[in-house]
């Protein structure tokens, strides 16, 4: 059987700095996978490997069995069984939010305007946004973008939906509505990578949580496992810093 | 060169105010030769510097010139300006500038040239309109008024040496200009030379004079007497043939005012 | 609020030297005063006479009509759009060039712009309108010398548009390539689909902004050579100028180019406001 | 006996926009105030008038028995007893660390170089970056920013701190450093005035939680009471929306 | 990463089309093969003897030296600087009467750049070298020619720069101010120790960008007119070229400004960047 996504000692440096140092990652058909850790850990990085933004310095990555690190593989093709959602939207300003999420289903998938627009539309109501289908994104609140913006990785009928930190550009008070979104997407069974600092959101939706540090993978299990009761010392650390802001040690630590 | 008349005295006694103490400033525009163009030493040199280096010698100041567009010396401007005291430019009398300037006897019988591709069978002004040729000519000269007065619709340079430039770059067919300085290009410019004739002259009946702001008269007198000198010592007769390559047919008598 | 609260809690109120509203009274009245000062002075200093009749003649601007629109004017005009357009495709060419894969098309696009930005117009067009043809006899140039003119315009304005273009390319988010790419767009389609699109939205502004610098440009294109009926708004207003010994025509000239400009730089802060508020 | 701040029926419109509609708040010496609310209900406003950095539309504020809002009041004086801190921090960019903690005691309050670097390095190693006191503010963390931000104020000997989201422009971790800081201050008995998307650093720190909305005080009272159990609709359903990101009732309500 | 490695679990893998990497390669190859045939024509079509015996021509170029260094580069770094430092100090009282709160002065400073950056150099060049001293007999310029010189390019440069300066102050973010004025400091005391200094930082990278467009504008001064020893680079080249009819020395008179131009504006490009970076 094939894995949904497998990431094999992968390795990726910014000339000198090697952010990743041998990544192994297996995830099943519709598992969900949080993916916590310090800021400049390489999560971010470890997401755009997979669906080969960034191009790996060494190792392999496999979305439902196609290598995407062959070099004669066409990389277009196999990136659209992946959807991407980033930390700032990405929204296309110059386009109407209904163009935004049919624009590549027409482009890339050829499909007719009328089809597209119905799985555009379908996907817009799904996330709660779709009576502001004719609006730009300018007009648009930060997590009402950030649900478009899934909304328009959903149309291109994804295997696996690959999410960096989709809340942490968001006021504390939209942030519920786009995770609420996700944990739907979850329970309907997609297979989701989910960068995320949302504690809770890891425990009570994640199958795996996976903790990175200094470009590895320090832990990793079921959420009640690595945030229950963490066994690595960098990851108790990180937890209580996350966990109790307002219970750090000693400020003088700097 | 144009500073190098050997008396240095100071000041002059004469009454005479310059624009600036110790130097009799002169407009001219760059290159006009005979009358006026830099050497190969990079000094300004021809006939009009000779005769306002005489002019400088009897106040007993040195020249100093400076290089205008031809436009601001003929309308008064560089003298109206306080650029300079005296204009010398080649510049022909006509009624038209004698209300801006203040013009001196006059030293120079104007005659135009029409110049032609060798070979052409252009044989004066006439050709440029039924051959639909180009007609090049220098900016607010009497060739200008001349070309505009007959009907022609000339390509305008803004100096002399822009002028030839034209001809060499083939940007023109006949050039319209005053006869010394045609002379003076078939004389040393080899490719001018090679290339282009003198097809026919134009007697204008014109004469060239030099020229003060108006109304200073005592610059005005000074220079006027200076250049009867010349004229009657030889020194301008010298001169011509030195510049113009050959003796001068008659002498000015410098009787005729300008102004 | 009125001034008159009673203050019933002030305590030992910081009350000292002069309260911020009275300094900033005292304060205008002074520059007020000063700037009445200066009008007065120069009002009786200046020969008002003198300027009008130099500058602001109206005898002299009467006979500028209606030839420095006929010819000036409308020359200015035909000049800067036609380099205007020839600039527009070379900088378009050029920025690609500089975008390119390949080293020897960017080194000669980085040359190009680096020349061009850096000489006077006025070297170009003297060794347009005279190196060049000197050089090279036997060629001519079409349409001359208007050609000549949107050429040496062009040239000039092509290497800062192809900066205006590249860096137009380059201001919008890489985010957005991300985007496209990560839908399956390959890099040719992200480039015209989403990239292109909001480029020239950015680069509106300083368009219109080098359009308004050619303008200026084109008045040195006198040093070409020209028919009389080939002046510019430039050279028409100084022939006019050095004919009658009155800078009144120039003075005009130069209100035509600022009739063309100032709507322009107007419009060029317009639109960048517009654009700094409509930011995704 | 005088209040330490005092603000009554204070007005605020922007143009057309009535941001503040009568607010009426007092702090007594040593009190601990949170502000919360949604986005644009006028927390930042209020705070801003309450050292006149906005100028108030009607209503009165006073300082330790002084009228700011009074037109003779010498402002500049009257707000060296407000230390205030900001969201995006406003560290002087040009000036090294110390120089950022001494140039007002030197400037303003013309203390010597020597005393004014006492005074600063005192609050530096308070909140815990005295090491930092070379460096310039470009070199450090954002939490260190924001503490350094904080020792400037204190610098002042302000007799209350205004404290406007100081945590919202921080990465997750270093939010705890910031809020422990904070709650050392509260302790140490300074009379705090903090808008702040923190419930549990609310909970824990503030004497009164004020709730704000569309530009009035909706409900006040000690934590207990308006966080663990509000009496106003408005402020259960932003509770609820804040304190449950991933529960939010539907999606589809935009 | 190896380009043998075995697909072990290859399933239907869509590896229809060209890879990227083999449609990348092809792309270069045809982008090379027609920059080699451009190369080549131009080769062989270009009359290269005619090219440098025009423009290269080292005989020529050989005359112009050393004065067109002695006399022609130092007038025009003089006549540069000098209208350079006037336009700055002009520029400064310009800008602080464009932020001023009496509203005379804004608007007057308002007129003064929208006017000097409308017009095209030349005719403020023709208004001040002519139209002035002749509607001002009795007033005489102080150190002429080259007062004039300054004053013409200092007028034209303190338009640009006072628009610089004010838009450095502004864009020094608002923050700055208030947590100034919050720390108990003045409106002035706020602007001197805190919003100017970082001002200056951030107008650095356009001013030395203004002193370029400068140097490019002093190529305009020579319709002032000028004795010999005042000609700058422009008219130094312009002058050697016509007698000789040769345009090499225009071509030196062309590298001599790049040699001032392309160092100036890669220091503005690495200020920037570093600014860019530096931004706290
Ligand atoms: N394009 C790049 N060039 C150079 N260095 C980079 C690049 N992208 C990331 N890095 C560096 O790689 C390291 C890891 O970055 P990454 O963005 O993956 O971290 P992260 O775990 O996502 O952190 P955060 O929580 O702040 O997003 C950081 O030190 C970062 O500076
Ligand atoms: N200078 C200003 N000019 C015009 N409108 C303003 C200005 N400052 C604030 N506002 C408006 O006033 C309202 C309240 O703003 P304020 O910043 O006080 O809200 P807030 O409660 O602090 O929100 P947030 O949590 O987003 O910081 C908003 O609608 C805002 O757009
Ligand atoms: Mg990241
Ligand atoms: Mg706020």
């Amino acid at each position: 059987m094939t894995h949904a996504v497998q990431v094999t000692g992968l390795h990726k440096s910014f000339g000198d700095l090697e952010v990743l140092k041998g990544i192994d990652v297996t995830v099943e058909q519709g598992q969900v996978i949080c993916i916590i850790g310090p800021s400049g850990s390489g999560k971010s990085t470890l997401l755009r490997c997979v669906n080969l933004l960034e191009q790996p310095t060494a190792g392999q990555v496999f979305v439902s069995g196609t290598e995407l690190t062959d070099i004669d593989v066409d990389i277009d093709a196999a990136r659209r069984k992946l959807g991407m959602v980033f930390q700032q939207f990405n929204l296309f300003g110059h386009m109407s939010v209904l163009d935004n999420v049919t624009i590549a289903q027409r482009r890339v998938l050829k499909r007719s305007k009328a089809e597209a627009a119905k799985v555009g539309m379908r996907n817009l109501e799904k996330v709660g946004v779709a009576e502001k289908a004719e609006q730009y994104p300018a007009q648009l609140s930060g997590g009402q973008q950030q649900r478009v913006a899934i909304a328009r990785a959903l149309s291109m009928d994804p295997d696996v939906m690959l999410f960096d930190e989709p809340t942490s550009a968001l006021d504390p008070e939209l942030v519920g509505d786009v995770l609420t979104v996700m944990r739907q997407l979850a329970d309907e069974g997609m297979t989701m990578l989910v960068v995320t600092h949302e504690m809770q959101f890891a425990r009570e939706v994640a199958d795996t949580v996976l903790f990175m540090d200094e470009g590895v993978v320090v832990e990793q299990g079921p959420p009640a496992q690595v945030i229950g009761s963490p066994r690595h010392e960098r990851t108790k650390s990180f937890l209580h810093r996350v966990l109790n802001p307002t219970h750090v040690e000693e400020a003088a630590s700097p | 060169g144009g500073d190098d008349s050997g008396d240095t005295a100071e000041g002059n006694g004469s009454g005479v105010e310059l624009v600036n103490d110790g130097t009799l400033t002169t407009c001219t525009s760059l290159p006009y030769p005979p009358f006026q163009e830099q050497d190969d030493s990079g000094e300004i040199v021809g006939f009009d510097v000779d005769m306002i280096d005489i002019v400088a010698q009897d106040l007993g100041v040195e020249q100093e010139i400076i290089d205008v567009d031809f436009a601001q010396i003929k309308n008064g401007a560089a003298l109206n300006a306080g650029k300079c005291d005296i204009a010398a430019a080649g510049m022909t009398i006509t009624e038209e500038r004698k209300e801006n300037l203040g013009f001196s006897v006059p030293y120079f019988d104007e005659t135009l040239a029409v110049v032609a591709k060798q070979g052409s069978d252009v044989t004066g002004l006439d050709d440029v309109e039924s051959q639909n040729l180009t007609l090049g000519v220098q900016a607010d000269t009497t060739s200008l008024d001349y070309a505009t007065s007959e009907g022609f619709k000339p390509q305008v340079f803004r100096h002399a040496g822009l002028q030839v430039q034209a001809m060499q770059a083939g940007k023109v067919d006949v050039v319209l200009q005053d006869l010394p300085t045609v002379l003076d290009w078939l004389k040393n410019k080899e490719d001018i030379a090679a290339d282009w004739e003198v097809v026919d002259k134009v007697d204008t009946g014109d004469q060239y004079g030099y020229a003060v702001k108006k109304g200073n008269t005592e610059l005005l007198d000074q220079l006027n007497e200076s250049l009867k000198q010349a004229f009657e010592d030889g020194s301008w007769a010298e001169s011509y043939e030195k510049w113009i390559g050959e003796a001068p047919e008659k002498t000015p008598t410098g009787t005729e005012s300008g102004s | 609020m009125t001034t008159d609260t009673t203050v019933t809690e002030a305590g030992p109120a910081p009350r000292a030297r002069l309260s911020p509203r009275k300094r900033k009274k005292i304060s205008l009245a002074i520059q007020y005063a000063v700037f009445l000062v200066v009008i007065v002075t120069l009002a009786f200093v200046a020969d008002w006479a003198a300027i009008q009749h130099a500058f602001f003649n109206l005898d002299e601007a009467r006979k500028a009509f209606p030839d420095i629109l006929a010819v000036g004017l409308k020359n200015t005009i035909i000049y800067t759009l036609s380099g205007y357009i020839l600039g527009f495709f070379l900088g378009l060419v050029v920025a690609l060039m500089r975008l390119s894969d390949v080293l020897p098309y960017r080194a000669i696009a980085l040359a190009y712009i680096e020349i061009f930005r850096g000489l006077p117009a006025i070297v170009v067009f003297m060794i347009l309108g005279f190196g060049v043809p000197i050089a090279f006899q036997d060629y001519e140039m079409p349409y001359d010398p208007y050609g000549t003119v949107a050429l040496a315009l062009g040239l000039v304005s092509a290497a800062y548009l192809a900066e205006t273009f590249r860096a137009g390319i380059e201001a919008v988010p890489k985010g957005q390539t991300e985007a496209a790419r990560s839908l399956g767009m390959s890099q040719g389609r992200a480039m015209f689909t989403v990239i292109v699109p909001q480029a020239i939205r950015i680069v509106i502004p300083p368009l219109t902004n080098e359009l308004i610098l050619l303008f200026k440009d084109s008045s040195l294109v006198f040093v070409i050579g020209f028919t009389l009926s080939g002046y510019e708004l430039f050279k028409f207003g100084e022939s006019l100028s050095t004919r009658t010994g009155n800078s009144t025509p120039l003075i005009v000239a130069g209100l035509l180019y600022l009739c063309l400009t100032v709507p322009l730089g107007y419009l060029v802060r317009k639109l960048e406001a517009k654009q700094k508020r409509g930011r995704v």
